[in-house]
């Protein structure tokens, strides 16, 4: 594994590389020939218009489009030399290692508590105080535990919207993935809440490799190491955040993040 | 505070056993709920076709004239369904005929003229009458409505009418309270509430907005409930007319008590007879070989003329509908 | 209204009021289009609501910033800045509505998979109560740019019908399911389109609550009707 | 012109009072039915509830007194096991459905053949089990009645769990397969819970359908005079001790039939309160 204080020389090693990743809807070509390698222990950003495939391309890389007939992806996805998209790979095991966090809040019907523990009682077999140590962990991480620490036997649906959504990331961050997909995490918070889930991104990247979804161009240019911009299935330029909002080689690029575009 | 190590992520060979141990779970669960869902599936194709072959002698017998057979001779085994089919679809006309003007009246005096305090109470005690079982109908016809139907309707009836000349006949036999008409009116009275319950709910979500500017153009209740409430609402009235109709149709209990259980040619309008339903309830236990057959055979043609009916009244609701769109 | 120092700050404002007022309209053509689709087989109604979703979602974010942006350049006060606040919330109902609308459409979809023709929902009266609470978002739009508390308050009132009609609506569907057994299956489902179509009436309610907020700075959420309408007064 | 005017409001008003005076008996008529029929049931119902109805069973014909002891414990003995076979059997076929339904064939399939079978007369029901249960066996039996329970309940119970399951949101699910979660603890622990109140309610409204039934214990359950809790033999029941006892000649019997009407109104009365209530409070949220 890479050393933590890699010198500049030495890049980064990627966690997920994809290839000429195609996707199809039955017969709607959702990705053309998408090629991105995502670094590892850094933030990667996906932004453009909707609809434009950005979360299609987050689903491949957990193959969570596997779940709906009709859905298929022909290319290569490799997470650390792993090709995502054989066959035989275990989608469950794949998943317990690439978490996800969705649009919406998404909390389990049942306690705060239970929402952390299911997912780490899958692969894990913890003792109770470990379990309760994981837990707090894990809502520490998410900058929750502060909040819900009286709450921890109340139904995970009783919490506000953005404490429900840092419960969600809470709840992928306790099974300790290696890559975190966020789809368009604030999209339904206030901004106060979306500040907290942002300043979190920051605080998980140290640990983990992240790939962000976002339709807010100023929250990928916070937050993000690595942005790219795609636009109807295409992915039209990919680079250093810094260098893509300062200097984006595409036009299409530039009219979009200037804010000429739909 | 663990930090995480790509050691601890991948924590290799115990995830893969998990992992495996899962994927044999998922495939168990999946056999699982699938042979339940077989099960029931298998379950429900059995019913109709040991119906089918239970029923096959008879129709292998009498041929699709089983249907309109009138003879139901036990000991000489000649059967027919037509007393059957006819008690069952006149007691379900009769229980409508008398149902819906009912049930139109309560939920006019319920949603148009009920004093308010009394609409909440009125209307929850129509929806709770629902859930009476239907034997209790068929008691009440038997005990108590049958000798005054008999007392106070029969008999004058046939006293009056039944000397006339060419209509007599149409008033004459036995005076019991018991028969086709009878088990009609029960039927009725144990569809009453939920077509009533309906039709209330139905009347009750015509915007006031609608009603108000009909009022103030001067309409009277009555014109408001003929041209506004009813022309809006009419789907929902036919709705509840055919859930009606569907329970009339199979019911059993509440027509068994009253019909007179007679496998005859019905000989004047009080005469007793029989319906599908009542049939099978009270000679089943007792029919063996043949005759059993022919109960089967009833079974299968109940299942389909409740079927049959229902379709028809869906599909004449839908050209209406559709007529009225054009 | 009165005309402010800085012009721009005018043309800003009217720049979200119009923002609103367009998803606004987007947000009751969705609500009416899938109310449409509801009633019909008309497949394409379906994929439009589906499609315009995110027309609607874009909207959101944009009116959202547009108010941060003048909350943090301009420092309005008094009525502009309940402007800014309110439509701040009126957004996210509009949202809701639009959510809603969504689901709507997708429950069709999801009939119209089963083959079941869902009569059910017209025999119930399911499609004008859709209606009714599209045009109840009609007036409240209208309210808001007349800052109308009055016809603000008669769509609070219109409220409370649209939940007394849906409880209608509910009784029913639980008189079919219990004596008709067959309609189960398609009652269940449109038991929660009719719950959408309630809830869009509520988000409809709130809207009206703001816009009398807006007009009046009286918070009227959560007290009872007469007090309402004093609010709605000014008193 | 006045005078034309006038005249026809006369009418107009004459057709309203007629309307409403028609509707007005109608409806006056209808309650007055209603009305009587509780008022029948109550009256004869608690003048034969006594302590002897819980106490004592079946009297044989022309004896004396008796009870319904037997009756009573038979119909809760079917009942209660109608319900534990068809709820989890109608849950996990329901699960079938709405899992992997959308790319089976048979499921599709069991999904229509249920809604038919929705559709089928409660006797037709009966007349079936007797022929797989009673007829090959050579005699009737508490399980023959409670398999004809179970054959109305079940398809009640799929239907709705199927659709209960399906209304869950996908991205609940989702969120759950994104932990690595299999299949079946997907479906057991997120889904299924989530749909709780609705899957309640199916098995409520199951029932609440069933508990009234008499027709299919006709020829399945059949009767039996003596207290018994052995549900191979012939099982009494209140819905067929009330047919029997209330078309028989004697007194005594008529009185429990009427007793026991009252207790089975009463019953399922409170099932349907109870179903109304949990689907108006919990159902759709």
């Amino acid at each position: 594994m890479p050393p933590a204080n890699a010198t500049p020389a030495a890049p980064p090693p990627n966690a997920i590389e994809v290839r000429h990743l195609n996707f199809f809807y039955g017969q709607f070509q959702g990705l053309k020939d998408v090629s991105l390698d995502v670094v590892e222990r850094k933030v990667t950003a996906f932004i453009g218009p909707s609809g434009c495939g950005k979360s299609t391309l987050l689903r491949t890389f957990n193959r969570m489009y596997s779940l709906y007939p009709g859905q298929r992806a022909e290319g290569e996805v490799s997470f650390y030399g792993e090709n995502v998209l054989d066959g035989k790979q275990d989608l469950n095991l794949l998943r317990a290692r690439i978490g996800m966090v969705f649009q919406k809040p998404t909390p389990f019907p049942m306690s705060v508590y239970d929402n952390i523990a299911f997912g780490v009682r899958l692969y894990e077999n913890l003792s109770r105080s470990a379990m309760d140590d994981r837990v707090e962990w894990a809502l520490t991480k998410a900058a929750l535990w502060g909040e819900v620490k009286d709450k921890l036997k109340q139904s995970g649906l009783s919490l506000s919207g953005g404490q429900q959504q840092r419960l969600c990331i809470a709840r992928s961050v306790a099974v300790k993935p290696s890559v975190l997909l966020l789809d368009e995490p604030t999209s339904a918070l206030d901004p106060i809440s979306t500040g907290k889930v942002e300043e979190l991104v920051h605080e998980l990247k140290k640990d983990y490799t992240i790939a962000i979804v976002t339709h807010n161009m100023q929250q990928a240019a916070r937050v993000s190491d690595y942005t790219a911009y795609m636009y109807l299935g295409e992915l039209i330029e990919y680079g250093e955040t810094d260098h893509l909002f300062v200097n984006p080689r595409d036009k299409r690029t530039q009219d979009y993040i200037t804010g000429r575009h739909g | 505070m663990p930090d995480l190590t790509e050691g601890e992520r991948l924590s290799g060979s115990a995830m893969l056993g998990i992992a495996r141990r899962q994927r044999l779970q998922d495939r168990l669960f999946h056999r699982l709920t699938q042979f339940f869902s077989l099960l029931v599936l298998v379950a429900l194709l059995a019913i109709i076709a040991s119906l089918a072959i239970k029923a096959w002698p008879a129709f292998q017998k009498f041929g699709v004239e089983f249907i309109w057979r009138v003879e139901w001779d036990i000991v000489n085994e000649e059967f027919g369904a037509a007393i059957a089919i006819f008690g069952t679809v006149a007691t379900a006309g009769i229980a409508l005929a008398l149902a819906v003007p009912l049930a139109f009246g309560i939920a006019v005096f319920l949603t148009e003229t009920c004093p308010v305090r009394l609409r909440r109470p009125l209307g929850t005690a129509i929806e709770l009458l629902a859930a009476v079982p239907s034997i209790i109908y068929g008691m009440f016809g038997l005990f108590v409505f049958a000798p005054l139907f008999a007392d106070y309707v029969q008999t004058p009836a046939r006293d009056l009418l039944g000397g006339m000349p060419i209509v007599g006949w149409l008033f004459g036999g036995a005076t019991n309270g018991i028969g086709i008409v009878a088990a009609g009116i029960i039927l009725a009275f144990m569809v009453l509430p939920f077509i009533a319950a309906v039709m209330r709910d139905v009347f009750e979500i015509v915007p006031p907005i609608l009603r108000e500017s009909a009022y103030g153009l001067g309409c009277t209740t009555w014109e408001v409930v003929r041209r506004v409430v009813l022309p809006y609402t009419n789907q929902g009235v036919i709705g509840g007319i055919m859930l009606g109709l569907g329970r009339a149709l199979g019911e059993t209990m509440a027509v068994t008590f009253v019909i007179g259980n007679a496998n005859r040619l019905p000989n004047s309008v009080f005469s007793p007879g029989t319906s599908i339903a009542s049939t099978l309830a009270n000679e089943f236990a007792e029919a063996a070989d043949f005759h059993l057959s022919t109960l089967f055979a009833l079974g299968l043609l109940l299942f389909a003329i409740t079927f049959l009916v229902l379709a028809a009244a869906k599909v004449l609701t839908l050209r209406t509908e559709r007529a009225k769109g054009a | 209204m009165n005309v402010h120092l800085s012009s721009q700050f005018d043309a800003d404002l009217d720049a979200i009021r119009a923002s609103l007022t367009r998803m606004g309209g987007l947000v009751e053509e969705q609500v009416r289009t899938a109310m449409g689709a509801f009633v019909g087989r008309d497949l394409s109604l379906i994929e439009r609501v589906v499609a315009r979703e995110a027309e609607v979602n874009a909207l959101e974010v944009e009116l959202d910033d547009a108010c941060t942006h003048l909350i943090a350049r301009r420092q309005p006060t008094a009525i502009d800045l309940r402007m800014v606040m309110g439509v701040g919330k009126v957004v996210t109902d509009l949202e809701r509505i639009g959510d809603e609308a969504k689901k709507v459409a997708k429950a069709k979809r999801k009939l119209l998979e089963r083959e079941s023709d869902g009569a059910i929902s017209n025999l119930v009266g399911l499609a004008r109560l859709g209606e009714e609470v599209a045009d109840m978002l009609n007036e409240v739009l209208d309210a808001f740019v007349r800052l109308d508390a009055g016809a603000a308050m008669r769509v609070v009132i219109r409220d409370q019908d649209i939940d007394r009609q849906f409880r209608a609506i509910f009784r029913q569907l639980v008189t079919y399911m219990m004596e008709d057994p067959r309609t189960i299956s398609t009652a269940l489902d449109v038991v929660f389109v009719a719950k959408s179509i309630e809830r869009m009436g509520d988000h409809t309610k709130n809207i009206a609550e703001q816009v009398i907020y807006i007009a009046k700075g009286r918070d009227v959420r959560h007290l009872d009707l007469e007090a309402k309408e004093q609010g709605a007064r000014g008193e | 012109m006045e005078a034309a005017k006038l005249a026809r409001y006369a009418r107009r008003r004459r057709a309203n009072w007629l309307g409403l005076a028609l509707s007005t008996v109608a409806m006056a008529l209808g309650l007055a039915v209603l009305l009587w029929i509780l008022a029948v049931l109550l009256k004869n119902g608690l003048a034969a509830i006594d302590l002897a109805m819980f106490t004592r069973d079946t009297p044989a014909p022309g004896s004396e007194g008796g009870g319904l002891r037997n009756a009573i414990v038979g119909s809760l003995l079917m009942l209660g096991l109608t319900v534990a076979v068809a709820s989890p059997i109608g849950v996990l076929a329901g699960i079938y459905l709405a899992e992997y339904g959308a790319t089976s064939k048979t499921a599709e399939l069991t999904r229509f053949v249920t809604d038919i079978m929705l559709s089928a007369p409660s006797i037709v029901l009966g007349l079936f089990v007797y022929a797989i249960a009673v007829a090959t066996v050579g005699h009737f039996s508490g399980f023959a009645g409670s398999l004809a329970l179970a054959l109305i309940a079940i398809p009640v119970v799929v239907r709705t769990t199927d659709n209960m399951l399906r209304l869950v949101p996908g991205s609940l699910r989702e969120a759950a397969f994104a932990l690595g979660a299999p299949r079946w603890k997907v479906s057991l622990m997120v889904t299924l819970r989530a749909a709780r109140a609705g899957v309640i309610t199916g098995v409520l409204l199951a029932i609440a359908r069933i508990s009234g039934e008499t027709a299919p214990l006709l020829f399945t359950a059949l009767n039996n005079q003596f207290f018994s809790t052995d549900m191979s033999s012939p099982m009494a029941n209140l819905p067929v001790v009330i047919f029997q006892f209330a078309m028989s000649p004697y007194d005594n019997w008529i009185r429990l039939a009427w007793g026991g009407a009252l207790l089975i109104t009463l019953a399922v009365l409170a099932i349907n309160i109870v179903a109304r209530v949990w689907f108006r409070e919990r159902a759709p949220s």
